[in-house]
């Protein structure tokens, strides 16, 4: 068989969920069957908070083409508070970013609740095709911790 | 050395049809520390749960690795297996290759890839698993029902009768909800307020019980067995500790013009009232939009007052305020109900434009005897006896999602046969007609109950739809409709038409399954834990559901989910205590530099400072000031992992590490 | 049956017949209902089983007024009209089968008829 | 600003001069220049909604395709006309495959994929004019005439495309029949076919369906009929056999500004 060149790009998306609503949110689109690529690959949190911006900056270095950060909607964190800080932080660090040149299209902060199952479907689609465009990340990935 | 177990589930065909499962249990059985990897049909069988137990066993395993369904799902079955074989329950994790994986896509190939890569995910962070113990938490010994109709009174009443505190609340002036407003019931054919209205009342005098009417849960806080609800009782003006429901105040209000709602707009109550004659608690209410006083602004002003003064306790109170109630919960039952759609869409039927168009729910306000017209059926428009009467079914039922609502409402083909054969019994000249596109009666005595409507009442039930409804100068209404049996057009002289209109979650629905982190589908009806197994709870624990927010149901069926999302509510509050999350964070506090940066992000006050005094590497002492955390307060959000600036605060089961192992393995 | 017919019929007007789910409420609405041998309803059912022969032969196809009704009023959104479209374009892209001749239309004519309706008919009976 | 493109069409250069006429005078008054787009075809009557019809829709997208190129929306008046633009736009803006051998057929400078904005003569004086300032500016109000509006089948659906109102309780003819001042007539019949071009090979079902129209509108109380659709005047008037007068919802419009009697030398 003739090997496609063209092979359209696929990207490696992380994202970060939320126990309580996007993770939630995430098991309901598969209930109710919503597709979305499998590009995509789902890291349960406890909050969205818990996530540290280290974590997002390691899965850039390790190859990563994008990341999302998924959490309860503003007022109805399980926790209260937590998707404020995370709202705060990921400001702050994707401010940082785009200082260092990321496309600011490669990160998101979305807010899933357990009862959007299509929405979550639809973002995840949204933003693969989003990252899709951009391309590969090259800009903070280390070469070293490429596959061989 | 780690010594890791992995076990692949086909569930059926649910993950093995797109996931190729052997593969994945090949793939990771190469995955270091890996000494065991195997798949099976159903790993949370108990056949399934004896492949983890022996494995552990057998191989000594340090922790186990299940490709499953969500964590959501059957987390705790795999936590209580492992721990009945001697390994600690949070060395297990779970891949989620079923609702995040094997559901969402199609293609085998790429879907197997993301399971193995989810797998190697979970192994990597099992990897960095330590050994957990739960502590304990109170379970507070009440429970809130939201939702006030037949659903939310049999709940509190079954839970009361347990000998707990049960809370109502209820947004209407009254409980009672759409079953107060019906006349008769199917199949028996008995008065829906002579069975309601005796339970509303064993409610209101059951001590055990609460009512909080025209109030709204507006916030809620916390977990399992540790609720804490807001409820905001809204200003009513009138001061129902006061308040004897004798009237006088209906009576003297000057304003008697305002659409009842409590009769669908088909008559006009006044500005001050009571719902209905049966309302429970039987208090007044002032309705701000209408009332000649609380319109004009200001409450000082001299205008009418008529109430205030006709009022022999002094319960009318212009300047009430609404109050908010904070109150602890160990258990929540939501029962927000249903309501028809709106027929906005449809005016090929000509609701808004012919007044003898009306809703089934309107027809059982005009039969009823409390209703606008004593029971006897007029027409609304010239308050006449109609001779023929035109029922159309499946009215925003069925439809593609852009027209109107998908399902099936499931309870119009049984009232509307009771309608027309209660119409038939009590006015033999009247002719009834019923356009069906199908007779849908599951249920006990249900289908015996449609053909009495055919073959003793004769009710015409016509196999077709109604297409266009034309309103006449005469009154008289043609109906133009299909007859797919005889293949002909019809057209029928009718003086009524009743539309079997689509039922819908009620839309504070919506925003209360926000609050409660519950999940809906895409209808708004609240989904349960498990559509078989699990069909009272919702898939956050501690919260029930209970009647037609889960979905279309009728009366019994209502109150027979009622009670068993009473007894489940019941078997939670009399546990004195359950199992606290042991997930919580640590602070290490060699590495602690006490600059509180942790304390002031933690929303539940879990973190103090203590000086403590630490041995320093010249033998010399120090005194430091450090942070705690105390576990039973904490809940184990993360926030303070990550405002720490030493790294000194990590959380248990989601440690720094752990997820960097994870993002790692994703990502190699 | 008629695969073929079928297909092309389907593809042509871009509806989905299986969303139908009988209620007939498309022929409930019809205006043209008594003048046709074969109902919307029928349409949408007859071309689900592949007879569209039966459809083309019958003098139905051009009674439709496409007037939208059955498709605006459809609940599951079935659009009734553009399969009964569909099938008159099968009949008359026939060679010779134009269902209007153009020697006929003067005599059709009256001072007050406007182009219009001329133009329409040639759009809706000929190829 | 105020300039739009405007499209006639074929009837309204012929049967239909009422129509044309007391749209341009109306439109002028109320500040609104009409342009005729150069070399402009017949729309064809009625849209082809078949996926395999290419050759039939072109004609409407060269109109659309004009009003793009001089940058302004498109005014149609016939409802006909108005209903073939308006589903050709919105079928070339939703469907690829379509806009794609539209595009290869007419080899355009420029492809056209629905750019264009369609308005009929009657959601511009909705939408641009106003209702409000409309009634101010009538000086003939019809004071006490009790008018049924006949929207037929080509103004409202498929809604979907067409977008111009709620397809079942219309309200934009009854609105623009009060700010002229007069009654509306709210009939059932108001969204139902006229028996359109039926009219051609069977008089008699023409007969039966513009009856039907007439007949509850009359019962309903009315004093006239209007319509924006030279074909379903026709019928109305010569086939319906009924005595209730018909006009175009122009002719009103312009009597109400005090244009009629200037136009009708």
């Amino acid at each position: 068989m003739q090997v496609n060149e063209n092979k359209e790009f696929q990207p490696l998306i992380v994202a970060f969920c939320c126990n309580w609503c996007s993770y939630a949110g995430a098991d309901l689109s598969g209930t109710n069957r919503l597709n979305y690529p499998t590009n995509v690959k789902i890291i349960r949190v406890p909050c969205s908070c818990r996530v540290n911006p280290m974590f997002i900056l390691r899965a850039f270095q390790k190859g990563a083409d994008g990341v999302i950060l998924c959490g309860c909607h503003p007022g109805d964190c399980h926790y209260t508070s937590g998707n404020y800080f995370t709202r705060r932080r990921m400001t702050l660090l994707f401010s940082m970013l785009d200082f260092l040149g990321i496309e600011r299209d490669r990160t998101r902060v979305e807010w899933v609740s357990a009862a959007e199952g299509a929405k979550f479907a639809a973002t995840m689609n949204e933003f693969t095709e989003a990252v899709k465009k951009l391309g590969p990340n090259r800009r903070l990935e280390d070469l070293r911790c490429r596959k061989q | 050395m780690q010594r890791i177990g992995v076990f692949v589930c086909h569930c059926g065909t649910n993950i093995a049809a797109t996931v190729d499962v052997k593969a994945v249990a090949e793939a990771l059985s190469h995955e270091p520390g890996v000494v065991i990897s195997q798949e099976y049909q159903y790993m949370c069988s108990e056949a399934g749960q004896n492949l983890v137990k022996d494995a552990i066993k057998e191989y000594g395993l340090t922790g186990v690795v299940v490709c499953s369904c969500s964590p959501r799902m059957h987390e705790n079955t795999f936590r209580k297996a492992a721990s009945s074989a001697g390994l600690n329950p949070y060395l297990v994790e779970i891949a989620n290759i079923r609702e995040q994986c094997s559901w969402i896509h199609k293609d085998i190939a790429t879907a197997t890839e993301k399971a193995v890569i989810l797998g190697k995910a979970a192994i990597a962070k099992v990897h960095l698993n330590t050994p957990l113990t739960a502590g304990e938490s109170p379970v507070a010994k009440r429970a809130l029902v939201i939702g006030g109709g037949i659903a939310g009174i049999q709940t509190a009443l079954d839970i009361a009768e347990a000998g707990f505190e049960v809370d109502i609340v209820e947004k209407e002036a009254t409980i009672g909800g759409k079953m107060a407003q019906i006349d008769k019931t199917f199949p028996t054919l008995d008065c829906a307020a002579c069975i309601l209205t005796p339970k509303m009342v064993e409610a209101s005098q059951n001590e055990k019980i609460t009512i909080h009417s025209y109030s709204e849960v507006s916030a809620v806080k916390g977990f399992v067995g540790n609720f804490t609800a807001t409820i905001k009782k809204k200003k009513r003006f009138v001061d129902e500790t006061k308040c004897t429901g004798c009237g006088l105040c209906t009576e003297a209000c000057p304003m008697k013009k305002v659409p009842n709602a409590f009769n669908l707009g088909l008559d006009n109550r006044s500005a001050i009232y009571i719902p209905f004659a049966q309302a429970v608690p039987k208090v007044a209410t002032i309705d701000p939009n209408y009332c000649l006083k609380l319109r004009k602004g200001d409450v000082n002003d001299k205008v009418c007052g008529k109430c205030a003064e006709a009022c022999t306790v002094g319960a009318i109170n212009y300047h009430q305020q609404d109050e908010y109630i904070e109150q602890k919960y160990g258990a929540i039952v939501v029962a927000t109900g249903f309501n028809p759609i709106k027929l906005d869409k449809y005016d090929e039927f000509a609701y808004n434009q012919c007044p003898d168009v009306v809703t089934s729910l309107e027809l059982e306000r005009l039969m009823n005897a409390a209703g606008p017209n004593g029971g006897t059926l007029l027409r609304p428009s010239d308050k006449t006896h109609p001779h023929k009467i035109v029922f159309v079914q499946c009215v925003g039922s069925r439809c593609d999602d852009s027209k109107g609502k998908p399902y099936c409402s499931k309870i119009c083909c049984m009232y509307t046969a009771k309608h027309a054969m209660l119409i038939r019994e009590k006015y033999p000249d009247t002719e009834v007609y019923v356009f069906y596109i199908d007779v849908r009666t599951p249920g006990k005595n249900f289908d015996e109950f449609y053909r009495r409507a055919v073959e003793q009442y004769n009710v015409h039930y016509i196999k077709g739809m109604v297409g266009k409804v034309t309103p006449k100068a005469d009154g008289t209404i043609d109906v133009q409709a299909s007859d797919l049996l005889s293949n002909e057009q019809l057209h029928i002289d009718a003086d009524m038409v009743v539309l079997a209109t689509a039922i819908e979650p009620d839309k504070t629905a919506r925003p209360l399954a926000t609050m409660l982190t519950t999940q809906m589908d895409t209808n708004d009806f609240f989904t349960e834990a498990h559509a078989k197994l699990r069909p009272v709870e919702s898939a956050t624990a501690g919260i029930f559901l209970s009647g037609a927010c889960q979905g279309p149901k009728d009366i019994p069926e209502t109150v027979a989910q009622a009670s068993a999302a009473a007894s489940k509510a019941i078997g939670l509050l009399v546990k004195d205590s359950i199992t606290c999350n042991p997930c919580v964070a640590h602070s290490n506090e060699l590495m602690c530099n006490g600059c509180s940066a942790c304390e002031k992000v933690c929303p539940y006050g879990a973190i103090t400072y203590q000086d403590k005094e630490f041995r320093m590497p010249d033998r010399t002492t120090a005194i430091r000031r450090v942070a705690g955390v105390n576990p039973a307060v904490c809940q184990g959000c993360g926030a303070c992992t990550v405002a720490c600036p030493s790294g000194a605060m990590d959380l248990n089961g989601f440690s720094n590490s752990q997820i960097m192992a994870e993002v790692d393995a994703i990502c190699k | 049956m008629n695969n073929n017919l079928k297909e092309q019929v389907i593809r042509s007007s871009g509806v989905n017949v299986l969303k139908c789910m009988r209620c007939g409420k498309c022929s409930g609405t019809c205006p043209s209902y008594d003048e046709m041998e074969y109902h919307p309803h029928q349409f949408v059912y007859m071309v689900e089983k592949g007879d569209i022969e039966t459809l083309m032969k019958s003098e139905s196809i051009y009674k439709c007024l496409t007037c939208f009704a059955c498709v605006e009023r459809c609940p599951r959104n079935v659009e009734p009209a553009k399969v009964v479209e569909a099938v008159r374009l099968a009949a008359i892209r026939k060679q010779g089968n134009n269902h209007l001749i153009a020697d006929n239309i003067p005599e059709m004519l009256d001072e007050d008829l406007p182009q219009q309706a001329i133009v329409t008919a040639f759009r809706k009976y000929t190829k | 600003m105020n300039t739009f493109t405007y499209y006639p069409g074929c009837t309204l250069r012929t049967k239909a001069k009422d129509l044309d006429a007391y749209a341009r005078s109306s439109a002028e008054a109320l500040g609104i220049t009409l342009e005729e787009p150069k070399d402009w075809q017949c729309c064809g009557g009625a849209y082809t909604t078949a996926k395999d019809e290419i050759a039939t829709k072109l004609s409407a997208v060269r109109t659309l395709n004009a009003a793009k190129e001089v940058g302004r929306p498109l005014i149609t008046v016939c409802s006909a006309c108005h209903n073939v633009i308006k589903q050709t736009n919105y079928d070339i803006s939703n469907d690829e495959e379509m806009a794609a051998k539209v595009n290869n057929y007419l080899k355009l400078d420029e492809a056209y994929t629905g750019e264009t904005t369609v308005y009929h003569y009657l959601e511009m004086l909705r939408d641009v004019v106003g209702f409000d300032n409309l009634k101010k500016q009538v000086v003939n109000p019809f004071k006490g005439k009790k008018i049924a509006a006949y929207y037929g089948c080509l103004l409202l659906r498929p809604s979907k495309a067409l977008a111009m109102d709620d397809p079942e309780n219309p309200s934009i003819m009854e609105d623009f029949i009060k700010a002229i001042g007069g009654t509306p007539v709210i009939y059932a019949q108001r969204n139902e076919c006229c028996g359109g071009y039926i009219t051609m090979e069977d008089k008699a079902q023409a007969s039966k369906r513009s009856a039907k129209v007439m007949d509850s509108a009359k019962e309903q109380g009315a004093d006239m009929i209007i319509t924006a659709c030279p074909l379903c005047l026709y019928n109305l008037k010569k086939n319906s056999g009924s005595d209730l007068p018909v006009y175009y919802f122009t002719e009103l419009l312009a009597e109400a500004l005090g244009l009629k009697e200037a136009n009708n030398e």
